[in-house]
């Protein structure tokens, strides 16, 4: 692409798969509850960007309309439910266990 | 001055904050210091706002700031303070997990990206960015009347299927409401400060 | 007011008054203390009023007071071989009745039977509506005196407690007007009611509002063991009730007395249909179902039904004259007085009502006396056209006997409640002499004039027990100076039930009722000769026990008021009781004095005659017994009422000098006589020894019954059991071991082994890792996303 | 503004060069504008430092700085500046150098950021935003994480505690402030400040917090948590020097700490501009002179004339005079009341503004649905319905000359004075219709 040429939803896409991708090896990598926490809303991030682009005017004519951003609205209104709840949940473990690293909270494993 | 006549600003502005965003991204992935990755999510969160904003949804680019930036993560980031152990400060990975979470994380990537660009992409509304439609810069109003059941969108539509239907917002908004009361109380309860001794009288 | 329309909306009030107070005294009754009381008053004096108008405004003004088939009688020519030629029965005036039927709201409808609220609205109904709220009114205030020691902690001096103390309680004020309220509204509604069901639905509230009421001093074992007394007899009698209403509704298949609309008749039309000049006959139905075998074979033997139906119809008649369906009547009218036997405490069902003086005085005299005993008498009133004169001479009988044997043992009881409960029994004896030997006018009379003047006694002797707080009246004597209200509103009661008067010229109420009694029983036994020995027993005991009753009576006033006191130290604490008291014994004297006076032809009298069911004024013979039964109306012959009036009167005097001799002045002493007949008199002072009699002949067998019964269960039926366990529990053993544990055990163990294994396999994938998870996640969606791309086709696309 | 620059700006290129677009222009307009706003966080601090030397002096019967620069000491503030840049700029070992350095511009970009829609007339804004209220309020959240890294990367506890305090403190206030924020969006029907700013033009009556006894209450809902939210005292628990040192800024020194003190007096303005436009009529001052002599602009997107420039200009001045009273009142309060606990801050914020600021929402929602009688109906200026949002005079001036338009347009002048807010309804039936002019 060039910057002569204006943008299409490819590329906003692209950019979304980055960060959701990121965001995924973030929480396959991240040792600390709250990094986890971090990759999420990355991920979650990257998936707004997508929907966003499909509703934007800019990028195409056919759009998905307002559902775009509606959906993209609800997503970030839940992420931050998600986060204030997990977060929480890290703050107990922490107060229970002492730590904050997930790999010890495998009382429950097989 | 050739230049700025012919350069696209919207593909400039986008490049910067697209950039802006996957970098702070891939910095939140590398570092190991948990407050430097709150520090990098906000600058990448606060990018993917302004690609928001490019992208013509200015009220879900304010959303994403005051939400996300100026909630969840000044959220996140009590949680780390709460949690700052210099022993927790940086925890670092094994090599094994890198490779592996790597390996499948690129396959994934590269799965996305095929998918992007093999995306139909449609003809182009060619003035764009040169004249905005009203119906589209007054988004807030039409996603208000969304969120209430009306929607603006599909009367101007062309398309047929996407003109067909009136379906809104009311009930799922109602649901979040509620969801995030709930949410508040839940977090309130699990996060309360536990007493072991019976308070002093 | 159209009476049509405002006396069931008036009435229909007036019963729901008391039923609010009920409900709220049960809701909120404790909370609101004395206030209940007043709740409860409120709405009987409104129920009253409600009543006094729908008779002042809503029936007086529609219906001619003047007496219908009254005066016109006329000589007859065919002089049947009587002692003394009387007339023959007059000829009905008028032959329709004013009664308004209908219901307020139909429960259901099951087959041809409707099940309704409804409301059979005659002057009756409207008498005793007047007359039981106005009692009840003056009870209700009365109670407030008579309670007022319950607002508070009470403490029971007749219940001693295992520490010697008497017992503590907090009192029970709320509750006692909730019971009244109860009542008052089961009164009402049976009353009103329209149909025997709902009769018995009413009589069973009266019932249990009497049960709650005998045991309200629960503690007290002697209370317990009353209340359980009477609503057991009260179970016996009622039982006969049930076996009349079935009778009754399988044969005639309606409840309602009057009909409600031509086409869905009453059991009084149905029984004494209109083209019969209201005579009884046994209604077509009855003598179908009685001759169901001809009735078989008729249909049988008819080639289609039209004909097999208008073929029965054809012989419906000679059936009925052959007989059919008469016994029906016989067994329904049975049934029906068996209940009016309990309620009303007739022999042989007396014994409850002397134990039931173990409730507060008030109940004893708005319950005891005044309303609920006479509602057997009501219901027998009611139900006067539906007896077959066999019935009637059973009836008749009863009522004989429990009057004389009532009143004999009235003179030796010294309880003074005592004394008052067994004249009352006397008295309803008397109200069922009276309708047995035909007298519905009469019966019903003396049954206003006796609510009044019998609550006026017992508030009396109420108030002389809150005076002198016992009831024995070997302890009480001069108390007139005392307490001189209650001591000459309860002489007039006493005159008023000894039916004192001026012969021919005036009277208290008692004389009208007691006179036009008598005269019936005398017009019955001179009537015809086939009366002769019934009748001639009928009318000694009656105008005997007219002479015992002034007796007793007296005796009860004598021992209470006159002469020296006996015990000096109650008569000092004695006290007259508080206006709220003895103002309601004054209202109330005032009508026993008056009640059935008549003031230009509007009279109690003129007023019932109104409701004299129709045809009840002819005179009949019974089919199987051979008595004839007098109309009514031949009792008011001179020949007839001037030997008894002189009779009764001279009986009243006798009674009254006897009792002055004994305990007025006291110049021959009861002692001594006692002695002399120590035998008559054990007797008497045993009640007959009645209850012993029913001990011996009936509790004793059923516990003996019981007890070989448990033997037999406990040796035999429990052996065998026992025995089939046992072997059950040895062959489940055996399966057990064999079955249960080899097969299914194995069977269960076998998959749980499986299951136990897949899971040890399976558990090592969760390693509890999130991260782990996570990648499972990623590589999971990769993986779909690949397999769609490689084996993507139309066929899997669909 | 910006499209004002950038229209000569393309008249001059395109005499230049004929085939260029008019795209360049909005470089050096956003150039030019950056510049301009820089300079109100910049110099504001300066004057508001030396106001709050001087106030503070005044009502602790103090003269105050009275000698640099001759009289009022009114250089007091630039030299104090002056002698912060020379100071060594220390990082403590045990920080984390790389936040430590970065917090206080972190914190500076996100005060300055909010001027960006922060309109100062008709007009004249750095860009248009239709959700203006709703971005600077979300921008201004930002502020926080620069004091929350900056209290973090210090390492040292007093610093963390007066971050951990103003993180707690901040995200508790947004709620209310939020709430009080869409008071007036609700009554106006829009979020576009500038369009909120002209709806209040004409006399004084015609100010949001004259529409009813609710948003009178409103604004002093919103002043306080506004105060709470920029950390002034007595809601300055982050740098509560009775207990923490100097709380997260213990450990700065230098530039570094002055930035901190730009970001803070920069954003008391930015609350102060944001509560005058949004119940105090903003721009438009008491008496509406300019409207009057008709000069001023009548909404966004007229042909820009000298008049409507003078007129601008003073309504500047007039929302500048505003906010520096706001400013004021916060100095004053800082210097007249005590600090209160941690505990009484949160809860002043949950137990008393948010369940207040709810019930006024409530009030003004039944006030404004039940059209009941309020003093902005005394000498309206023109029917709210009638000022329309900037892009739809816009959308206007494109799809002119079509008969129901401006029938439309003719209806919604006239329509009845009374109604204050329009409705979101007619909107999209009037976008409706511009839809199907452009197909």
């Amino acid at each position: 692409m060039s910057l002569f040429e204006p943008v299409g939803v490819t590329h906003y896409l692209i950019v979304g798969a980055v960060m959701f991708v990121i965001g995924a090896i973030c929480m396959a990598t991240k040792r600390n509850a709250l990094g986890i926490l971090m990759g999420i809303e990355l991920v979650l991030n990257g998936a707004n960007i997508n929907f966003v682009a499909f509703g934007s005017q800019y990028l195409r004519t056919e759009t998905l309309g307002l559902d775009g951003q509606l959906v993209a609205l609800f997503v970030i209104v839940l992420a931050a439910a998600e986060a204030a709840v997990a977060l929480a949940i890290a703050l107990n473990f922490y107060n229970n266990h002492a730590t904050i690293d997930v790999d010890r909270a495998d009382e429950l494993k097989g | 001055m050739l230049l700025f006549t012919a350069l696209n600003w919207h593909t400039l502005f986008f490049l910067i904050f697209a950039l802006f965003a996957c970098f702070f991204a891939f910095c939140v992935l590398v570092t190991s210091n948990i407050v430097r990755m709150a520090f990098y999510l906000t600058l990448a969160l606060g990018a993917t706002a302004g690609l928001f904003m490019l992208a013509g949804a200015h009220f879900v680019g304010a959303m994403q700031l005051m939400i996300y930036v100026g909630g969840t993560l000044v959220l996140l980031v009590f949680g780390v303070m709460l949690t700052a152990q210099d022993s927790f400060v940086r925890m670092s990975t094994r090599g094994g997990d890198w490779v592996l979470a790597v390996a499948v994380g690129v396959s994934l990537l590269a799965l996305l990206v095929v998918a992007a660009i093999y995306l139909p992409q449609g003809e182009f509304h060619a003035d764009a960015q040169a004249k905005i439609p009203a119906d589209v810069a007054n988004q807030t109003t039409s996603l208000g009347l969304a969120l209430l059941s009306t929607r603006p969108d599909k009367l101007v539509a062309t398309n047929e299927t996407l003109a067909a239907g009136m379906s809104g917002y009311l009930l799922p908004f109602e649901i979040v409401s509620v969801h995030l009361l709930v949410v508040l109380i839940g977090a309130a309860y699990l996060a309360r400060a536990r007493r072991h001794a019976p308070p002093p009288s | 007011m159209v009476p049509s329309e405002w006396l069931p909306r008036l009435l229909g009030i007036a019963v729901l008054l008391p039923l609010v107070a009920f409900v709220v005294n049960v809701l909120v009754g404790p909370a609101l203390k004395k206030y209940a009381a007043y709740l409860s008053t409120l709405m009987i004096c409104l129920a009253f009023v409600c009543s006094m108008t729908s008779l002042v405004l809503a029936w007086l003004p529609y219906h001619d007071p003047a007496p219908a088939g009254h005066g016109d009688s006329e000589p007859h020519a065919a002089a049947t071989s009587m002692i003394i030629p009387v007339a023959d029965q007059p000829q009905q005036a008028h032959q329709e009745i004013a009664a308004y039927t209908g219901y307020w709201y139909r429960l259901g409808q099951f087959g041809s039977l409707h099940l309704d609220i409804g409301y059979y609205i005659d002057s009756l109904a409207v008498c005793m509506f007047c007359m039981v709220t106005l009692i009840a009114s003056c009870i209700h205030f009365y109670s407030i005196g008579y309670m007022h020691d319950e607002e508070s902690e009470y403490t029971d001096h007749e219940v001693t407690l295992s520490d010697g103390s008497y017992l503590t309680r907090p009192g029970r004020f709320p509750r006692f007007f909730q019971y009244l309220s109860l009542f008052c509204f089961s009164m009402l509604g049976l009353v009103i009611s329209g149909n025997i069901a709902m009769t018995f639905v009413f009589w069973e509230l009266v019932g249990i509002c009497s049960y709650f009421l005998i045991g309200f001093y629960v503690e007290r074992p002697s209370a317990s063991t009353a209340a359980n007394k009477a609503f057991i007899v009260n179970r016996v009698g009622d039982f006969g009730m049930i076996i009349g209403l079935m009778v009754i509704w399988s044969t005639l298949g309606t409840f309602n007395f009057g009909d409600i609309t031509k086409d869905e008749p009453g059991i009084f039309s149905l029984v004494r249909p209109a083209e019969h000049q209201h005579e009884l006959i046994v209604p077509a139905k009855m003598v179908q179902e009685a001759a169901s075998e001809k009735v078989a074979e008729i249909v049988q033997h008819s080639e289609s039904l039209e004909t097999a139906l208008s073929e029965i119809d054809a012989c419906t008649d000679d059936w009925r004259k052959e007989g059919y369906g008469y016994w029906l009547m016989i067994v329904a009218g049975l049934g029906i007085f068996c209940g009016c036997v309990g309620k009303s405490a007739q022999f042989p069902l007396q014994t409850w009502l002397p134990d039931a003086m173990e409730g507060p005085t008030p109940v004893s005299a708005l319950v005891h006396s005044a309303t609920m005993v006479a509602a057997g008498v009501f219901l027998v009133g009611r139900f006067f056209p539906v007896f077959v004169p066999e019935v009637l001479l059973v009836i008749a009988v009863v009522g004989c006997i429990t009057l004389f044997m009532a009143a004999t043992i009235a003179i030796t009881a010294t309880d003074i409640k005592r004394v008052l409960a067994y004249s009352t029994i006397s008295q309803l004896g008397y109200m069922m002499l009276a309708l047995g030997v035909g007298g519905w006018m009469a019966g019903m009379l003396h049954l206003f004039t006796h609510a009044f003047f019998k609550s006026l006694l017992f508030m009396c002797s109420g108030s002389v027990i809150h005076g002198v707080h016992t009831n024995e009246m070997t302890e009480m004597g001069g108390l007139r100076k005392k307490m001189p209200v209650t001591a000459y509103t309860m002489l007039i009661g006493c005159l008023a039930i000894s039916g004192a008067g001026i012969p021919f010229l005036i009277g208290f109420s008692g004389y009208y009722s007691k006179d036009a009694i008598l005269e019936q029983v005398f017009s019955f036994w001179r009537y015809q000769p086939e009366n002769a020995g019934w009748g001639a027993l009928f009318f000694l005991v009656a105008a005997g026990s007219a002479g015992i009753t002034a007796f007793y009576m007296f005796r009860l006033w004598f021992m209470t008021f006159a002469g020296a006191p006996r015990d000096q130290e109650r008569y000092d604490h004695a006290h007259e009781s508080p206006k709220v008291m003895y103002i309601p014994l004054i209202i109330l004297s005032i009508f026993a004095v008056g009640v059935a006076w008549n003031f230009f032809d509007v009279s109690l009298t003129n007023l019932l005659e109104q409701a004299r069911p129709l045809g009840t004024a002819a005179s009949v013979q019974g089919e199987i017994v051979q008595q004839w039964w007098p109309d009514e109306h031949l009792a008011h012959q001179e020949k007839i009422v001037f030997p008894v009036t002189l009779i009764a009167f001279g009986t009243a005097v006798t009674g009254f000098l006897l009792a002055m001799l004994f305990y007025g002045l006291r110049v021959l002493n009861a002692q001594e006589v006692q002695q002399q007949f120590h035998m008559v008199y054990r007797f008497l002072l045993n009640k007959w020894w009645f209850d012993e009699l029913y001990d011996f002949l009936w509790v004793r067998p059923t516990l003996l019954i019981s007890r070989l019964v448990t033997g037999i269960d406990r040796r035999w039926i429990d052996g065998l059991i026992d025995g089939l366990a046992d072997c059950t529990k040895r062959f489940s053993q055996w399966g057990d071991r064999w079955v249960d544990q080899g097969v299914v055990d194995g069977f269960a163990n076998l998959i749980a082994r499986w299951t136990f294994n897949t899971g040890l396999s399976l558990r090592r994938v969760q390693t509890g890792q999130l991260r782990q998870y996570v990648m499972f996640i990623a590589l999971g969606t990769v993986a779909i996303f690949i397999l769609i791309s490689l084996f993507w086709s139309r066929t899997l696309a669909g | 503004m910006a499209d004002w620059i950038n229209e000569q700006l393309a008249i001059y290129l395109s005499a230049v060069m004929p085939e260029s677009a008019e795209a360049p222009g909005y470089v050096i307009a956003a150039l030019i504008q950056a510049a301009l706003i820089i300079q109100v966080p910049a110099v504001g601090a300066l004057v508001f430092i030396w106001m709050e030397r001087k106030v503070s002096g005044r009502i602790q019967d103090r003269l105050g700085p009275t000698r640099t620069g001759g009289k009022f000491g009114w250089l007091q503030t630039l030299a104090d500046g002056l002698k912060l840049i020379t100071k060594e700029d220390l990082i403590p070992g045990s920080a984390d150098a790389m936040l430590f350095k970065l917090a206080p511009y972190l914190s500076f970009a996100a005060s300055f950021a909010a001027f960006l829609a922060l309109p100062f007339a008709t007009g004249w804004v750095g860009q248009h935003i239709n959700v203006a209220v709703f971005f600077v309020a979300a921008v201004l959240g930002l502020e926080v994480f620069g004091v929350l890294l900056a209290g973090w990367a210090s390492g040292s506890k007093w610093s963390l505690f007066g971050a951990m305090r103003e993180a707690a403190q901040v995200v508790s206030y947004e709620v209310p402030i939020g709430l009080c924020i869409i008071i007036p969006v609700m009554v106006c029907g829009t979020m576009d400040l500038i369009t909120i700013g002209n709806m209040q033009a004409g006399l004084f009556t015609n100010w949001l917090i004259f529409h009813d006894p609710f948003t009178f209450f409103t604004f002093w809902i919103f002043f306080t948590c506004a105060t709470a939210s920029v950390n002034r005292a007595p809601f300055d628990l982050a740098e509560a020097e009775s207990e923490l040192v100097a709380g997260f800024h213990t450990e700065y020194s230098g530039l570094r700490w002055s930035i901190f003190f730009m970001a803070e007096y920069g954003s008391m303005y930015i609350v102060s501009a944001l509560g005058a436009i949004l119940f105090f009529g903003g721009w438009n001052g008491p008496i509406p002179i300019f409207h009057w002599i008709g000069w001023a602009y009548s909404g966004v997107g007229e042909t820009p004339t000298l008049a409507g420039w003078l007129a601008n200009l003073f309504g500047c001045g007039n929302l500048i005079l505003k906010s520096v009273v706001g400013v004021t009142v916060m100095i004053w309060v800082r210097w007249t009341l005590p600090r209160l606990r941690i505990d009484q801050v949160i809860t002043t914020c949950w137990k008393y503004c948010v369940p207040l600021s709810s019930v006024m929402f409530v009030g003004v929602l039944l006030y404004t649905a039940t059209d009941t009688w309020s003093p902005n109906d005394l000498f309206p200026h023109r029917s709210r319905a009638s000022v329309r949002e900037g892009w739809i005079s816009q959308d206007q001036a494109r799809s002119a000359g079509n008969p129901e338009e401006d029938e439309e347009q003719a209806a919604r002048d006239e329509d009845d004075l009374a109604r204050t807010s329009n409705q979101p309804g007619e909107e999209f039936v009037l976008l409706a219709r511009s839809a199907e002019e452009r197909k």
